[in-house]
């Protein structure tokens, strides 16, 4: 492992030897697909429909498991093209796409956005291609799939809107403007009732029209001056997360606000600098920030009910809500899983050696993690007693 | 010798003991160990009589130990923190004075060939002579005024000796223009060096070459005018170029 | 403070600072009226000092009283853990900002140090870099800081995406890039850190591959660099828009040509109906600026405006010429030459003072400047005479290097053994351009002693005179070699004669005398029975040498381009004991291949004949060509290679012949048991070398490590000669022009040899002291 | 002798023909300089005498030398007479072909100081005054 002194950055709260679960987790089942995110730097994150679960992997791999067994029903990977060079060296095997956008799924349409700009309509219950388009930059984010539309955010700050059936494109919005340097990665978009919300990469909260893609409002979630592009970065790279009508969006070196959607009005607004998504669960806002504390705000107020830094520095991932405890995976491959009323730790796997990224996501009772090297695990909690 | 009875430790040493230490020093001519207790006396003690007058005394240390860039900055430093200390007009002076000798080579100093200086990069003796002018500027009835404005004397006529040399080089390869050039630069600049004679006597023959008999008879006159026992008057192919044969004689010095 | 009149002035707070400092950079004097915008003029001038960190001014009854606080003086500055940057660039560079030790402390100027610090390191790809001063107060108002650097790691690039290149690969696209994602050679190259200038380079290579291949209107429609929250890793991904492949349709030239437009069109690379390339139209633009440069226009500038046509996608492309006016050189300054003459460097000028201004003339000064070996670095900058538009001044900026070397010492090579040697060689004599040299050494196998002088401007047109007096004696029995003593007294007179501005010829006539005695039994008997044949043993010559010489070379000691072709004869005129003809013949050339590498090709030839009344003799063997050796095929011994013979006779079937070696060089019964090399007259070399950039070496300047190929031969006459008994070695070499004089250092391993080398083989050579 | 190599001297104005015949009486000094360029001689102990002097001697033959003189009366021209020296700027060309070098002179490529530029102080951002480096231009064989 290498030397954190030397890297300038604080060392990681090392784990508690003696930590006795006071729940038991049970892990149902495992599997791996493809590579993961590989060294790219994506957050892929699983997607979940009547009962499948839909995988991708930026090495060109897709397949739906069976969400209780995990039992592969399909998986297709791209035909590995690969290409011979001359004098004989060694051939590298080129996926055909890298998938990065992570899939979203709606009935039985599959779409998942790739690393060279393209974006892929497949049927969800084969794998076959219905459509495919191609658009100007890296999806790095999943779309979102509503009405008769499925819309696309690409890392340069467009958004496009395809036609569900064929992928052709409606309209594309190229007002957002990204800064020199910002953090990797984009929030997932959000399409309501005829809006679509996405946090920007210069700090900003905005809301779109669904049928022509102008803007309605935007909201300032950073300030974003300094005197040098660190300093300025702001991005707001974690999803909007929709309660009722009001959002919760927070972005680095900003900070969290809950603001009323159709106006845009912010209710409150706090300081915290995350570059992950907050999570929502009865009246309750939970949030990672940037210094890998756990906080709980009443969602109402935004006041800090508790806070917990015993994972502090371990680059943990958003947080999800199963059952009362709240679930995070860290750098070295860890689930935790703290209770929703004081922050506690109450329990801990370890789902592989990787570190995990992506939020986790949670269905029912079980919730499915996935780390940066395509291995996926599911928990149950025990029945609550 | 020197070296050992520095072993006591410079940085315990009281302010008045350093700098006796150094003075020893730099009275023995050890310039090296000097500079070195000076340079911690000054960052010990920036404050104080002492430093003002270490700070002098290291520029001086530095010049003698042939080191002159340190030396000019040092000297810089003096005259900067300490404007009005009564011995600023001889660090103008030292000033001065660390790039009036910089270009001769130590073989052609020890073999006294004076004519050395008049034939290389005369960019230090520009910078001394404006060092001196702004020391008979600022002071100019300090003691040592007097004996700069003699050495800017000296180092014109350097400088105008160079271009006169410069001059018969490009007159002995048949560059009539370039000599006349160089020629009128002496006369135009250097109007009260000895060598502003040659410079006419050469910028006569140039003319001459290029077929401008009036503008030749016209300087001619003004040569023969001021300096009637010049010998290109009598001899119109002066300045003869040295002949081959002494310049074949090895260390003949001559080419 | 309202007005008053200033009776007396009183400083408080000065410790450090006199008093007469204060007066003189106050504005104010007794007895005049102090009005407010006159206070406040004095305060910002008590500011500017930049000696006080506050100052206040208050009144006293009729004194005005300046209370001044002193700043602190820096008494110690050290700096901790800068890698990246060096440390005396780091104190450079503070200096020049105002904080070193005895200077005064200012904040704000701290502040200013550690903004600019962060950034130069971000410049750099650390974004985890931590700088953080500690000022520490100490007695009698002074302060020590301690800057603490943490410079933490650069950014590694992860992930290099470009999208929207439908008719190139990545791949191919970015082979030109400097950055790329890790890969083996990343620990040296470095190439997978993340910087944000070689990221800009990258992206203009990227634009410049499209628009050489045809892409007119492509476009680099959006480049983003992302950093991951550690900042530890860095993702490039630029989108571009191809466009369409467009030709050239027309090309005009407008403007003053100041040349006939048939000149100017040939130096247009780019012809109607060809692929547009803007890297064609940048050369062909970068060529008539320079064509207009030789003919005086210093200041051409030659614009050129492509047209697009969108739907025939062709380009209509128009030179717009603007000469300027014709430039003259009004005077050449040489500056840095404190220990050469001014005419020594003024005689290799072939642009005038008064003439137009030539770039070739010039860039040709440049290279003879080069040439001279008297200079690390030569630099030629034009500066326009202010005030007037068509006068230039030429600066030329040279940093001397010892151009010889005084030399006392002890030289060690494996072959001569112990050297103690003595030499002082002096390129630039006393600044004068002569060349002198006097040197004498002694080993066990060979004394001799040389002095030498050349002036190489013995006439203003430079025909160069020289003499040449040698005393030398060797003996090479005790090494490997034949067993014969040579003793050899000369003295000569050369004279140079430039007959083009790239070629010299040299002649040089020569008397020497050379005593050889042989031992019978010890000596092969080939040469005992060569000198009783010629039947005296000291050898009386008189001979004359020609030489030509072409040198193209960049530089004295470490070129990069250009090569030298030498061609000599040397005759022993009639009147000699054996009248002979030499001939030696070398070609060399540098080219660079890139990367740093340059490769170096040198080919030798040497043939010698008797001629005349003693053209029955055979070519006299003191003055045989040798081969082998650390300047010749390195891996075997100096002077080793070539035909060998036995001492000793044996009578076969009733004549006495020579003992002539068996196969492996083993000699039946004859003293010696191995066969002694002596050379022979004809000798083929052929070396090539492949200099490397080595980073550790980058700042010796004339060190250089080469690995090389040599191959060669030496054989008794030219019919003898047969390409499989040529020696190939091949081997690393350090050449380094150390102070003390030229070092050389190989390791060779002989590739291709014979048996009967195997006792000459030497695979660490090296010498120093001796020009190679 | 022509078998030794001399150097060319080509020294003084290199006029156009077009701009020697725009000269009429009339013109100030500083339209004669627009049109002429400096001269190469202007002696100094006569103000009002302009020679555009150019000698051309090629390879060490005896030099030919034109001379055109202006005279002014108080900044207005006079009088012109003399010719002078228009040479055909591809004959100029071809004579100073002698000096090309097969390889551009400012490459460094391959060069010692080819290793990664070490840090020049003052270009180290604004710590000090900004180094600058405008070398002549390139002329190497394309």
């Amino acid at each position: 492992c290498h030397s954190y002194k030397k890297e300038n950055i604080h060392p990681p709260t090392p784990l508690a030897k003696d930590f006795k679960a006071s729940v038991q987790v049970k892990q149902v089942w495992d599997a791996r697909i493809g590579k993961g995110a590989g060294l790219t730097g994506v957050r892929l994150r699983p997607a979940y429909a009547d009962g499948r679960l839909y995988v991708a992997s930026t090495d060109g791999h897709i397949a739906a498991l069976d969400a209780v067994s995990g039992k592969t029903l399909w998986e297709r990977s791209t035909r590995m093209r690969s290409r011979l060079l001359w004098l004989g060296r060694k051939a590298t095997r080129w996926p055909d796409a890298y998938y990065s956008g992570g899939p979203v799924v709606s009935g039985d349409l599959l779409v998942v956005g790739t690393l060279d700009g393209h974006v892929y309509g497949l049927d969800a219950k084969t794998g076959d291609e219905r459509w495919h388009a191609e658009l100007a930059a890296e999806v790095l984010s999943p779309p979102a799939i509503v009405g008769d539309q499925v819309v696309v955010r690409t890392e340069d700050g467009r958004v496009y809107s395809l036609n569900r059936e064929t992928g052709a494109r409606q309209w594309a919005n190229d007002g957002g403007n990204v800064p020199v340097l910002s953090l990797r990665g984009n929030g997932a978009l959000l399409a309501v009732n005829g809006v679509v919300f996405m946090g920007t990469d210069d700090g900003k909260l905005i809301s779109l029209r669904l049928d022509n893609g102008e803007k309605l409002w935007e909201q300032l979630l950073a300030s974003g001056e300094g005197r040098t592009d660190i300093d300025r970065l702001d991005d707001a790279d974690g999803d909007v997360v929709l309660d009722g009508t009001t959002l919760y969006a927070s972005a680095y070196h900003g900070n969290l606000s809950a603001v009323d959607g159709p106006s845009g009005r912010p209710l409150w607004s706090r300081a915290f600098s995350s570059a992950t998504t907050p999570v929502v669960s009865n009246n309750m806002l939970y949030a990672v920030n940037d210094d890998s504390e756990v906080w709980a705000f009443d969602k109402a107020g935004g006041t800090d009910m508790w806070r917990s830094n015993a994972l502090k520095y371990r680059w943990l991932s958003a947080p999800a809500v199963q059952g009362d405890y709240t679930v995070v995976g860290d750098f070295q491959g860890y689930v935790h899983w703290l209770k929703t009323s004081d922050g506690s730790l109450a329990a801990r796997e370890r789902l592989s050696k990787k570190a995990i990224r992506s939020q986790p996501l949670v269905v029912g009772d079980m919730v499915y993690v996935e780390d940066i090297a395509g291995h996926i695990a599911a928990y149950r909690l025990p029945k609550t007693p | 010798c020197s070296m050992f009875h520095k072993r006591e430790n410079l940085d315990a040493l009281p302010v008045d003991k350093l700098y006796a230490n150094a003075h020893t020093s730099l009275e023995m001519a050890d310039y090296a160990a000097a500079e070195r207790v000076y340079q911690r006396l000054i960052a010990r003690f920036p404050s104080g009589p002492y430093a003002m007058q270490a700070q002098l005394d290291l520029a001086y240390a530095q010049y003698k130990d042939n080191q002159p860039d340190d030396a000019y900055s040092s000297v810089n430093r003096y005259i900067k923190n300490y404007p009005t200390s009564k011995h600023v007009d001889y660090a103008y002076y030292l000033r001065g004075l660390i790039n009036f000798d910089r270009t001769t080579g130590i073989l052609e100093r020890w073999l006294g060939r004076a004519k050395s200086q008049i034939r290389r990069d005369q960019g230090y003796n520009l910078q001394a002579f404006d060092d001196f002018a702004e020391l008979s500027r600022r002071f100019p009835d300090s003691a040592y005024a007097a004996d700069a404005r003699q050495r800017m004397i000296y180092l014109r006529n350097i400088m105008a000796q160079f271009e006169v040399y410069v001059a018969a080089f490009y007159l002995h390869n048949k560059a009539y223009i370039a000599s006349a050039d160089r020629a009128q630069y002496v006369v135009e600049h250097y109007q009260q060096s000895p060598s502003v004679a040659d410079a006419l006597a050469i910028l006569a023959h140039s003319y001459a070459k290029i077929g401008q008999p009036a503008l030749s008879k016209q300087i001619r006159s003004v040569l023969a005018l001021n300096y009637p026992k010049h010998p290109y008057l009598k001899d119109p192919g002066w300045p003869h170029d040295t002949s081959v044969w002494l310049r074949a004689i090895p260390f003949s010095g001559h080419n | 403070m309202e007005p008053f009149v200033v009776s007396d002035i009183r400083i408080d707070g000065l410790h450090r600072i006199s008093a007469g400092t204060v007066y003189t950079y106050l504005t104010i004097n007794k007895g005049q009226p102090l009005t407010a915008e006159e206070a406040q003029s004095a305060i910002r001038a008590l500011y500017q000092t930049k000696m006080f960190s506050d100052v206040t001014l208050d009144r006293d009854g009729n004194t005005l009283v300046i209370k001044v606080v002193e700043r602190p003086s820096i008494a110690k500055l050290n700096l901790r853990g800068n890698h990246d940057i060096k440390e005396e660039d780091l104190r450079k560079g503070l200096k020049s900002i105002g904080l070193a030790e005895g200077e005064t402390f200012d904040r704000l100027s701290l502040d200013r140090v550690q903004q600019e610090l962060i950034s130069q390191y971000y410049n750099r790809g650390k974004y985890n870099v931590g700088v953080i001063p500690h000022v520490t107060k100490l007695d009698r108002n002074r302060v020590a800081i301690d800057i603490e650097i943490r410079e933490g790691k650069v950014a590694k690039v992860r992930e290099i995406n470009i999208i929207g290149n439908h008719d190139f690969t990545d791949r191919q696209i970015r082979t030109g890039f400097k950055t790329d994602t890790a890969n083996l050679t990343s620990w040296y190259s470095k190439n997978d850190q993340y910087s944000r200038e070689k990221l800009s380079g990258d992206l203009k290579t990227l634009q410049s591959y499209y628009m050489d291949r045809g892409y007119a209107d492509f476009a680099l429609d959006s480049s983003q660099v992302t950093i991951s929250p550690d900042r530890r890793s860095a993702y490039i991904d630029t989108s571009v828009k191809e466009g369409e492949i467009y030709t050239v349709s027309d090309i005009h030239l407008l403007g003053q040509l100041r040349l006939p437009e048939k000149d100017m069109r040939r130096l247009v690379f780019l012809h109607n109906g060809d692929l547009f390339s803007r890297r064609a139209v940048e050369a062909s633009s970068d060529a008539m600026k320079a064509i207009l440069a030789n003919i005086g226009y210093a200041y051409a500038k030659v614009t050129p405006v492509p047209k697009l046509d969108h739907d025939k996608r062709t380009v209509d492309l128009t030179f717009y010429v603007e000469p300027g006016p014709r430039v003259y050189v009004r005077r050449i300054v040489f500056e840095g030459n404190t220990r050469t003459e001014d005419q020594v460097l003024r005689r290799q000028f072939r642009q005038l003072e008064g003439g137009y201004y030539n770039q070739l003339a010039i860039d040709r000064t440049k290279v003879r400047l080069q040439q001279l070996g008297f200079f690390k670095t030569v630099d030629i900058n034009k500066e326009r005479v202010n005030g007037v538009d068509d006068e230039v001044d030429l600066h030329v900026k040279v940093a001397e290097q010892s151009a010889g070397s005084l030399q006392f010492g002890v030289g060690y090579s494996q072959y001569a053994g112990i050297i103690i040697s003595a030499s002082v060689t002096q390129n630039n004599i006393m600044g004068t351009g002569d060349k002198f040299s006097i040197s004498a050494s002694k080993s066990y196998y060979y004394t001799n002693a040389n002095v030498s002088y050349y002036n190489p401007y013995v006439t203003e047109s430079g025909i160069g005179l020289g003499y040449n007096l040698a005393y030398s004696k060797s003996n090479y029995g005790d090494t490997y070699l034949a067993n014969f003593e040579t003793n050899m007294k000369s003295f000569s007179v050369n004279m140079g004669i430039p007959i083009t501005d790239w070629d010299g010829l040299n002649f040089s006539l020569g008397l020497s005398s050379n005593r050889i005695n042989t031992y019978d039994g010890y000596t092969p008997q080939v040469l005992t029975d060569y000198i009783n044949k010629i039947g005296k043993k000291t050898d009386h010559s008189w001979d004359g040498t020609v030489t030509w010489t072409r040198n193209t070379k960049n530089n004295y000691w470490a070129p990069t381009h250009g090569g030298q072709l030498q061609a000599s004869i040397t005759a022993a005129l009639p009147g000699s004991t054996v009248q002979y003809i030499k001939f030696f013949g070398e070609a060399n050339h540098y080219w660079p291949v890139g990367g740093g590498y340059v490769l170096y090709l040198d080919g030798q030839v040497g043939y010698g004949k008797t001629y005349g009344k003693d053209s029955k003799y055979d070519f006299p063997f003191w003055e045989n060509f040798y081969s082998g050796g650390v300047s010749d095929v390195r891996g075997f011994q100096q002077n080793t290679l070539g035909p060998r013979y036995c001492t000793g006779t044996t009578t076969v079937n009733g004549k006495t012949v020579p003992v002539t070696p068996n196969h492996d060089g083993y000699c039946a019964n004859s003293y010696y048991d191995y066969a002694q090399p002596i050379g022979g007259a004809f000798k083929v070399l052929g070396s090539a070398q492949l200099f490397l950039p080595l980073p550790f070496l980058k700042d010796i300047n004339t060190a250089r490590v080469a690995w090389f190929v040599d191959t060669g031969n030496a054989y008794a006459t030219v019919q003898d000669f047969n390409v499989n008994t040529l020696r190939v070695s091949t081997g690393i070499s350090l050449q380094w022009q150390a102070p003390i004089g030229p070092l050389v250092i190989s390791f060779a391993v002989p590739v291709r040899e014979q048996a009967s080398d195997k006792r000459y083989k030497e695979q660490i050579q090296f010498t120093f002291g001796s020009q190679f | 002798c022509h078998f030794l190599y001399v150097p060319d001297v080509q020294q003084g104005n290199w006029l156009e023909k077009k701009d020697v015949d725009q000269l009429k009486p009339g013109l100030t000094k500083r339209q004669v300089l627009v049109l002429l360029g400096t001269p190469s001689v202007a002696t100094p102990f006569e103000q009002d005498r302009w020679d555009y002097v150019s000698t051309n001697s090629l390879r060490g033959r005896k030099p030919t030398i034109h001379s055109l003189t202006l005279t002014f009366n108080n900044d207005i021209l006079v009088r012109t007479q003399g010719d002078f020296f228009a040479q055909d700027a591809s004959k100029a060309l071809k004579r100073s072909e002698r000096y090309r070098t097969k390889y551009s002179v400012n490459d460094e490529d391959g060069d010692k100081k080819m290793g990664p530029k070490p840090v020049d102080p003052n270009a180290m951002g604004n710590f000090g005054g900004a180094g600058n480096k405008n070398g002549s231009g390139a002329n190497g064989q394309h």
